[in-house]
């Protein structure tokens, strides 16, 4: 396949990445809505938004890192997508996943945190600071179950070759991970509640102490950079764990049904649950899930 | 627009905001004047809508999109988080709260407004980006209201910010409320509601207003 | 030749004539009558260095014994006679000056002191020892009044009581000897074969002790310390080093007159001696007890020497000589300076630095002692510890380097108070010429003793001395201007590298660690040139260090890397105490220096034992593996910090200056590194997993990572923050080191490289902004980015590296320890390392934000960029991690060649195809990553740039703050105490159980010395009962 | 309370007691005695409470009423007491010293009335009021309405009306 | 009995005296009676000298009259150890004068003669 046709796909998989995580996060706030009694948003509505804050006409800037943290953030959240093979068994749909694996993934997903937490610090706004030195430390906790689950597969599939992975669990519901590694994928899931940001550990935002943490100083163009990424990522993000949990996908179809049902898992538990301090999360971290983590890799050492 | 030399012969002129010298790393004396230093005091410029359909469709992107601040300044405030309940569920006109004025298109002022706090509905609608939208919530904002004959409580909105939608009432129920929403979203839509430009436009006199009753002004001529 | 009787002939009639002179001249008179002796001996000592090895015996009164006194001139009593006869004629010359005020008596006790001395060495009549012996006391006994006090009275009578009661043993010892052997001289009892008789050994036993006791063990000492303290320091000088050596010689000289053996009890005196008295000179806080302490400490190890002759064999010579010409010229040395300053307290020894001369010799004098290299007793004490080894004296071996260890313990404190501690003196040092001559005269031999003993040792030919040249020229040269110095120190180090590389460049590891020494050397020396002036006494200092780590490069034996370690140690102490509050954190580095230094000395000495060479390689034929592993990686662990021994590392790397801290943490760590690396190469995977100290090693590197970046997460500093992320870094590199398979070595040098190229960086970096902000908090900070714009960038891309982003080179270390750490098996461990990998996130975070970001201070409205000489590095080491970052198979792939060819870890490499990494887990392509990244990064700014061109510049105020406005930028920046709610989570993990435990030891150390010194009433009578007790305890010892 | 009464008449010279079974009793005293009254009470008879510090313009008299209302948390019961102080150069001794927070009630009291509390903390500190520079707004002689119609722009063709008139005619307007 | 002997006598003697001294030497205060302990404890060891250089039935090794000169060997004691007392003896005396000395000077200075008062130097 020639480069350019590569490129092609590319941009039309980033396209279709985007089209659904804002169709995907309309969907899912008219489902809370509607069980709130509710009629709650337009399924649209993340389109509206997205275009009122591109048509915002002044602009401000506290300086290049301001204007820098979006670009970051956006290179983080498409890179991420870029590494990251979306369909299995097409050549058209793995974008640039030879260049690297499951490491390169999840060590890339730091790449937007940091672009924000740069450019919020540029804000000069002490809520910002406060928000990301809370999302970095949960974020720390967040990491160890994390990595121990994605030890475990490693171990499991002999591979960190997210490509390897998939096609090790095709073949029917019961090759997934979900059921060959069961406290792996616990661990990984509770981790990946703290990763999305959704009730009970977003308290990086928390609106109501906090005016909304990070992108306090974000506004316009900006803004509706951070929400096209947040757009794309929680698609990638949610594609990863389809990947190394739940069996990858062969189509569009079945991964968008799957990435909605795994982002959908995410909210609902927030729906749930009230919100964690920062040093009530950590400890949690560091209860269950990591005892889900050892878990994984004690069995599979046995 | 009064001379900055005013400001800091200013009686009421807070005590961060005057003139001060401090000590550099090097021993070198440091002059430092708050109002110039810390705050950018350029001026805004008026920023001109497209024209034809690009322009509608943006405003109708805008109109479905409103962005409140969430800033109670009166009674009132008490009347807008029931417009989220599920009775009146404001989130179906695309209409959500947002803790940054930065983020916001929509200043609700929500009831009486007295000098005090006109000073921060001041600061919080500059600091929101153009396009953005006032509501004026209640008798209060329109002549005073109840509050007509107070000494402290301002008796037309319309004299210090730009306001495009009243809601008469004391206070508007959630109903009204939406019924103003409604009347914005109108009003954007025909493309009227270019109140921030109106306010730059005419900015020295909404600055002469403000400053009348405002007499420890004590910030830039203009919040960015 | 002269014959030597004319010595004491010329000594004694000048001493009685000097009465006859006029006042005025006979100052001049003494010195020329003690400057004959110092012509006579040395001529002699010359003569027989010739190749004469006739012993020269000559008689008093011209008849044979017993009638008359024979006096024996042989090499050794040459040597010796020299020795003291320059000491006698410099020590004049020092108190030339006291003695003109005292008028002739003094000068006339100096003559006969002197004379005494010299018999003696060559007397060879038990009795006319003993003579000389009191002639000797009386005479010091009367020069100790020199200077006039209360003190000076009481200390000179517990002496006069205390040698006394040693005399009358001496002279029972002498009547019995007479009575069971008929003769008193040394020579016809030793050819006369008498039968053993309980008796005779009694009486050699009173002698002998009468002559131990002179030489002032320990805890029978208190009388001499007292007059240590007490006496005018010329006379102390002459005490600690003339008339020890006289005893020491005596000693030898009348060891063969006892039937049974007793050097095993010498040694242990000695043993006793050395370390009890360098333990209590821990709590010594006069100057001038200390030295006293010192001197007795030294003999002790003299005594453990000769004590050990047998089992040195041909060596003791060496030994001997180094350590006791250490002693004699240092001691001397110091006590004179002493004299010159006239400071009692060790704290007020500050006043030194009024004159750099003086620092200097003091400097030199205790390195001297202290044994460093390229100092005498370096070789002596290498070759003693060596011999020990090899004749299995493993207890002599610690017990010599735990006194040792004591002893460097307080000197380096005393030379810190030296450097650093405030001189509160107001007054001019004043100081008379002729004081200063002896001290700069021993200061030469001290050089001369240097070079001759380098030449003597075994190993001395194969050092490699010419950057010990350089370093010497370098403190000539020190009066030019810092960037001439700054310039030829470069262009040497390039030249160096240059004729170095052919050496080396079939050696991948060698020379990727060359490189980083080198080429890191040149880069952080550039950021020199922004110091103004003449930046005394940096340069030398800064050769040294880099001599040191080069010299590690180029060792190919144990000693030539034991040289190398203790020169690096030197000038890295060195340099770090040049920061302004470093008094104590160089004093940290030192002692945990020292400490490891001696551990890797016992291990080398450890791999000796049952061999012959000391060919580096040894070690893997050690016959005591686990010790010797043990001890060399515990020795290597205190210079990369290993958690628990970390505690020197954040105070020395903050406090040193600028451009300091980058050398000490991103240079000279990784010798600790490649003390590893070359440990674990030649110990090999076998061996060591028998003794599981890989596991070990492993789980210390990931407790050690952890434990570093979570410390370094709660820091309030800049600088002690990159140096806790130092800590957690070579953590790293000792646990991917303790994998031992292909891909964890990948990985340790990975990280050793990408740990240069950010921590060089970003102390630089940081070094520049501390340097114009003048802090190190980073609360004080804030804002910065808008006026260091480029040392922000240099930082941004520091702590990518530093946190392994993608697509910077911390990935591929990242990367590589995954497959490391599943092939391996080790996941526990790895989770630790990547959980602290995320816990540096934190820390990176709030290094750029709270420096760079964030409110602007008032303060700091009007600071510059960081000094050009700053930047420069740091381009260079950017373009460097790019570099390294694009195409990490440049480096990788050679040492992925040479580590899968040679034998060691020719299983599981990585595979390259074309730029891609390959195992078989995973693939990590770092030129593709790059330009993907780059690619899209470049597009989304061009599109944001579009998007938002038209953005208003806005202030530092500008910001939404609940309708209000912000007070201050200081209360507006969020920094102090950043996470403080993730200290509430896991701060528990942090709370210093390491230092508390070191405190606890060092209080225990302080304690222990303190209640021990105790004994030392300071009651003439207690001191005499300690020697009527020592006495009668050797006494049962031995019977 | 009685006894509480009497043992205070023996050694104040208070006067008007006014009983009340439902709010407090209060009482009158000179301005003078406040200070030694109110901390015996606080001390001696568990008036721990300051429960509000206010301020009667009594503009025909010339005077200003200060009434501190203390309470007895053990006893539940409060009291209050008034004194008179000139309306001229008004001052009164501050009681910060017995409650801190009492500086606040003064502040507010400055502000409104322009009674002085020398010593006070903060006392002359902005409260509600930023930036006021004419007559203390609370003050009767303080014309409000003249104020507000010549500051904040009145929206022309404002009325006012007698609420109860105004809803009986719009209700009933037959009537 | 062989103890009465001379030499017995005067080497028992010299022995007490030794350990006499020694004890006056510790367990006096006075620097002076110090002193005098000293000294004896330089007259026992001269003592012991001469008890054994001491030969029985020999005569005092002065060559004169009543020696003959060419017998003198055999007739006389050891010269040796008479010759190595008058040495120690010289030598004793010197000490002791020094002694005295400082015991002169630090009464001087402190008007004090007691060894307990002087523990400035210590530790």
């Amino acid at each position: 396949m020639s480069l350019f046709t590569r490129i092609l796909f590319v941009l039309l998989g980033l396209f279709i990445t985007l089209n659904w995580g804002l169709i995907m996060s309309g969907i899912i706030r008219k489902i809370i809505a509607r069980l709130s009694m509710r009629r709650g948003i337009k399924v649209v509505q993340p389109y509206i938004n997205l275009i009122k804050n591109f048509s915002i006409r002044s602009q401000l800037t506290h300086g290049v890192m301001f204007y820098l943290g979006p670009v970051f953030r956006l290179s983080g959240g498409v890179g991420v997508f870029l590494f990251m093979p979306m369909i299995y068994g097409s050549i058209y749909w793995t974008n640039f996943s030879f260049t690297g694996d499951l490491i390169l993934i999840s060590y890339f997903l730091f790449f937007g945190m940091l672009g924000m937490a740069l450019g919020a610090g540029e804000g000069g706004h002490p809520y910002s600071a406060i928000g990301i030195g809370r999302g970095l430390a949960q974020f720390t906790a967040i990491e160890v179950p994390m990595t121990l689950a994605i030890i475990s597969i490693a171990i499991q599939y002999n591979s960190l070759s997210i490509t390897e992975i998939v096609a090790a669990q095709q073949g029917g519901i019961m090759n997934w991970t979900m059921v060959t590694n069961p406290f792996a994928t616990i661990a990984a899931m509770l981790a990946f509640l703290g990763m999305m940001g959704h009730s009970p550990f977003n308290v990086v935002m928390a609106p109501q102490e906090n005016p909304i943490g990070p992108p306090t100083e974000y506004h316009g163009t900006f803004l509706g950079v951070l929400q096209t990424n947040r757009a794309i990522l929680h698609v990638v993000e949610a594609v990863l764990f389809m990947n190394l949990f739940f069996g990858g996908a062969t189509n569009w179809g079945i991964l968008i049904l799957k990435t909605f049902l795994i982002y959908f898992y995410t909210v609902f538990v927030g729906m749930v649950f009230p919100r964690f301090r920062v040093d009530q999360s950590i400890p949690w971290f560091f209860k269950i899930p990591l005892v889900f983590g050892i878990l994984a890799i004690v069995l599979l050492i046995i | 627009m009064s001379d900055k030399k005013d400001i800091h012969e200013d009686k009421f002129l807070a005590p961060e905001n005057r003139k001060h010298v401090v000590i550099g790393p090097d021993g070198e004396e440091i002059h430092v004047d708050p109002l110039n230093d810390y705050f950018c005091t350029d001026m805004p410029k008026v920023e001109k809508p497209y024209k034809g359909v690009m322009e509608k469709f943006l405003n109708w992107a805008r109109a479905e999109s409103l962005w409140v601040l969430a800033f109670g300044t009166g009674c009132g405030s008490i009347e807008l988080p029931p417009l989220f309940s599920p009775r009146f569920d404001a989130y179906r006109f695309g209409v959500a709260m947002r803790p940054t004025p930065r983020q916001s298109g929509v200043l609700i002022i929500s009831g009486y407004l007295a000098v005090k706090t006109l000073k921060r509905a001041i600061r919080s609608y500059e600091q929101m980006q153009n396009p953005k939208y006032v509501i004026a919530l209640g008798s209060c904002t329109i002549n005073g209201g109840m509050y007509w004959d107070s000494y402290n409580t301002i008796n037309r909105l319309d004299h210090y910010l730009p306001v495009d939608v009243y809601i008469a009432g004391c206070m508007p129920r959630p109903e009204a409320v939406l019924a103003g929403f409604m009347k914005l979203k109108e009003r954007i839509k025909k493309g009227d509601a270019e109140g921030a430009n109106e306010y730059v436009e005419k900015l020295d006199w909404y600055k002469a207003n403000q400053k009348k009753i405002i007499k420890d002004w004590n910030m830039p001529d203009y919040n960015w | 030749m002269v014959n030597p009787i004319y010595i004491v002939a010329v000594l004694l009639g000048t001493a009685f004539l000097l009465g006859l002179f006029r006042k005025k001249g006979t100052g001049i008179i003494a010195l020329v009558a003690l400057a004959f002796p110092v012509f006579v001996s040395a001529s002699w000592f010359f003569h027989f260095l010739s190749g004469n090895t006739e012993v020269l015996n000559f008689f008093t009164a011209g008849a044979k014994p017993p009638f008359s006194i024979n006096l024996q001139l042989g090499i050794e009593e040459a040597l010796f006679t020299m020795v003291i006869n320059v000491l006698g004629f410099l020590g004049y010359t020092y108190l030339y000056r006291d003695f003109k005020e005292q008028g002739i008596k003094s000068t006339v006790l100096f003559l006969i002191l002197i004379m005494g001395l010299n018999v003696l060495i060559m007397s060879r009549d038990i009795f006319n020892l003993f003579v000389f012996l009191e002639i000797v006391s009386i005479a010091i006994a009367g020069l100790i009044y020199l200077k006039r006090g209360a003190d000076t009275a009481i200390a000179g009578f517990k002496y006069l009581i205390a040698l006394g009661v040693i005399s009358t043993f001496l002279l029972i010892g002498i009547a019995f000897f007479y009575l069971f052997s008929g003769t008193l001289n040394i020579d016809d009892f030793l050819n006369s074969n008498l039968p053993a008789v309980k008796g005779m050994s009694m009486a050699v036993f009173l002698i002998l002790m009468a002559i131990l006791l002179e030489l002032k063990p320990f805890p029978a000492n208190g009388w001499a310390l007292d007059v240590y303290q007490a006496a005018h320091p010329g006379i102390s000088a002459m005490i600690s080093s003339g008339t020890a050596t006289a005893s020491i010689f005596l000693l030898y000289k009348l060891l063969p007159l006892s039937s049974i053996d007793w050097l095993p009890y010498i040694s242990i005196i000695g043993a006793i001696t050395f370390i009890g008295s360098n333990l209590l000179g821990i709590a010594q806080k006069d100057s001038n007890r200390l030295l006293g302490y010192s001197s007795v400490g030294q003999i002790g190890l003299m005594l453990i020497i000769i004590g050990m002759a047998p089992q040195l064999g041909e060596h003791f010579n060496l030994i001997f000589l180094t350590v006791f010409i250490s002693h004699f010229l240092a001691k001397a040395g110091l006590f004179w300076i002493s004299g010159i300053i006239k400071k009692d307290n060790i704290r007020q020894w500050s006043v030194l630095r009024k004159n750099k001369l003086l620092l200097f010799m003091f400097g030199f004098f205790l390195l001297t002692l202290l044994g460093f290299p390229p100092f005498p007793s370096f070789y002596g004490k290498w070759q003693l510890i060596m011999e020990l080894a090899h004749g299995s004296q493993f207890i002599w071996l610690a017990l010599i380097l735990a006194g040792s260890f004591f002893e460097g313990m307080y000197l380096i404190r005393w030379f810190g108070f030296a450097m650093k501690e405030k001189d509160e003196s107001e007054e001019k040092l004043t100081i008379h010429w002729e004081k200063m001559i002896p001290p700069v005269i021993f200061t030469v031999f001290v050089m001369g003793a240097s070079y001759f003993a380098n030449n003597s040792s075994d190993y001395g030919h194969t050092l490699n001395l010419i950057p010990i040249y350089f370093v010497i020229a370098l403190f000539l040269l020190d009066f030019l201007p810092a960037f001439v110095k700054n310039s030829l120190v470069i262009a040497s180090m390039i030249i160096y590298s240059i004729l170095l590389y052919p050496d080396i460049s079939d050696d991948t590891l060698r020379l990727v660690f060359a490189g980083i020494f080198m080429i890191g050397g040149v880069l952080t020396l550039f950021a020199g040139y922004s110091v103004k002036g003449k930046r005394e006494g940096f340069f030398p200092f800064v050769v040294m260090m880099y001599a040191g780590l080069i010299g590690l490069i180029e060792a190919e034996n144990l000693f030539q890397f034991f040289f190398a370690w203790e020169i690096m140690t030197l000038g890295s102490y060195f340099l770090i105490l040049r920061g302004k509050k470093s008094i104590k954190h160089a004093f940290n580095y030192m002692l945990f220096s020292l400490g490891g230094a001696y551990l890797i000395f016992i291990g080398f000495a450890l791999s000796y034992f049952g061999q012959d060479s000391l060919d580096l390689s040894i070690i893997s034929a050690t016959t005591l593996p686990g010790w010797t592993y043990t001890l060399l990686a515990i020795g290597f662990l205190t210079k990369t910090a290993a958690i628990g021994l970390h505690i020197w590392l954040p105070g020395a790397h903050a406090e040193a200056e600028s451009d300091v801290s980058p050398m000490v943490s991103g240079i000279l760590l990784k010798a600790g590194a490649f003390g590893l690396i070359l440990l674990f190469l030649l110990m090999g995977a076998e061996q060591s997993e028998q003794h599981s100290l890989l596991y070990i090693l492993g789980w210390l590197g990931a407790i050690t990572a952890v434990g570093g970046n979570l410390l370094a997460v709660f820091q309030e500093d800049a600088k002690r923050l990159l140096a806790y992320s130092s800590v957690g870094n070579l953590g790293y590199i000792l646990f991917a080191l303790a994998f031992m398979t292909n891909v964890g070595w990948l990985t340790a040098i990975t990280y050793s490289i990408n740990h240069f190229l950010f921590k060089t960086l970003l102390f630089l970096a940081i070094g520049g902004v501390v340097m114009r902000v003048k802090t190190h908090n980073m609360y004080e900070m804030g804002g910065l980015i808008k006026k260091m714009p480029w040392s922000f960038i240099a930082v941004l891309i520091g702590i990518i590296t530093l946190a392994g982003i993608p697509p910077l080179a911390g990935y591929g270390g990242k990367w590589l320890f995954y497959n490391a750490v599943l092939t391996k098996g080790w996941y526990f461990q790895g989770a630790l390392i990547f959980f602290s990998g995320t816990i540096a996130f934190l820390y990176a975070f709030k290094l750029i934000y709270s420096v760079f970001l964030g409110q602007p201070k008032d303060k700091f409205r009007n600071v510059k960029e960081a000094p050009i000489w700053y930047l420069i590095p740091q381009f260079i080491l950017m373009i460097g991690i790019m570099v390294f970052s694009a195409r990490p198979d440049l480096i990788l792939k050679p040492i992925g060649t040479m580590l899968s060819q040679s034998n060691y870890f020719p299983t599981d490499p990585l595979n390259w195809e074309d730029v891609t990494a390959t195992t078989n887990l995973g693939y990590w392509s770092g030129y593709k990553i790059m330009i993907v990244i780059g690619v899209m990064f470049v597009v989304l700014l061009g599109w944001l740039m579009i998007m938002s061109r038209k953005a208003q510049k806005i202030k530092q105020f500008n910001i939404v703050y609940a309708g209000e406005r912000p007070f201050t930028p200081g209360t507006t920046h969020f920094s102090h105490n950043m996470f403080s709610n993730y200290y509430k989570a896991i701060g528990f993990l942090s709370w210093p159980v390491a230092t508390g435990f070191w405190n606890g030891v060092n209080l225990f150390t302080h304690n222990v010395a303190d209640n021990i010194r105790r004994i030392y009433s300071g009651n003439g009578q207690t001191y005499i009962v300690h020697i009527m007790i020592y006495t009668i305890v050797i006494y049962l010892l031995m019977f | 309370m009685n006894e509480l009464i009497n043992h205070l008449k023996e050694r104040f010279p208070i006067y008007d007691v006014v009983e009340s079974t439902t709010g407090p009793t209060f009482v009158s005293l000179d301005a003078a005695k406040l200070i030694p009254m109110i901390t015996s009470l606080k001390t001696n008879h568990g008036f721990k409470i300051l429960v509000i510090l206010s301020t009667v313009d009594w503009i025909e008299d010339g005077k200003f009423q200060l009434t501190y209302i203390i309470n007895n948390p053990d006893e539940k019961t409060d009291l209050g007491i008034r004194i008179f102080i000139d309306r001229e150069n008004a001052s009164m001794e501050s009681i910060h010293k017995l409650w801190v927070f009492a500086a606040t009630f003064q502040r507010e009291i400055k502000e409104m009335y322009g009674i002085d509390f020398p010593g006070s903390p903060g006392v002359d500190d902005q409260f509600l009021l930023e930036g006021w520079d004419e007559m203390p707004p609370m003050r009767r002689d303080f014309d409000t309405k003249k104020y507000s119609e010549d500051t904040f722009f009145p929206r022309p063709g404002r009325e006012t009306n007698d609420p109860a008139e105004y809803m009986k005619q719009k209700l009933y307007p037959d009537e | 009995m062989k103890l009465f002997e001379i030499e017995y006598i005067s080497l028992i003697a010299g022995f007490i005296l030794l350990i006499v001294g020694l004890w006056g030497i510790i367990s006096q205060r006075n620097i002076i009676k110090m002193i005098i302990s000293f000294s004896i404890l330089d007259t026992s060891v001269h003592l012991l000298l001469v008890a054994v250089g001491y030969i029985r039935n020999r005569t005092a090794p002065i060559i004169d009259s009543s020696v003959n000169k060419l017998n003198a060997a055999n007739e006389i004691t050891d010269p040796l150890p008479q010759a190595l007392v008058l040495t120690a003896i010289v030598i004793g005396v010197g000490i002791t004068a020094l002694l005295l000395t400082y015991a002169l000077k630090l009464f001087r200075q402190n008007s004090s003669l007691e060894i307990n008062q002087y523990k400035s130097l210590k530790w």
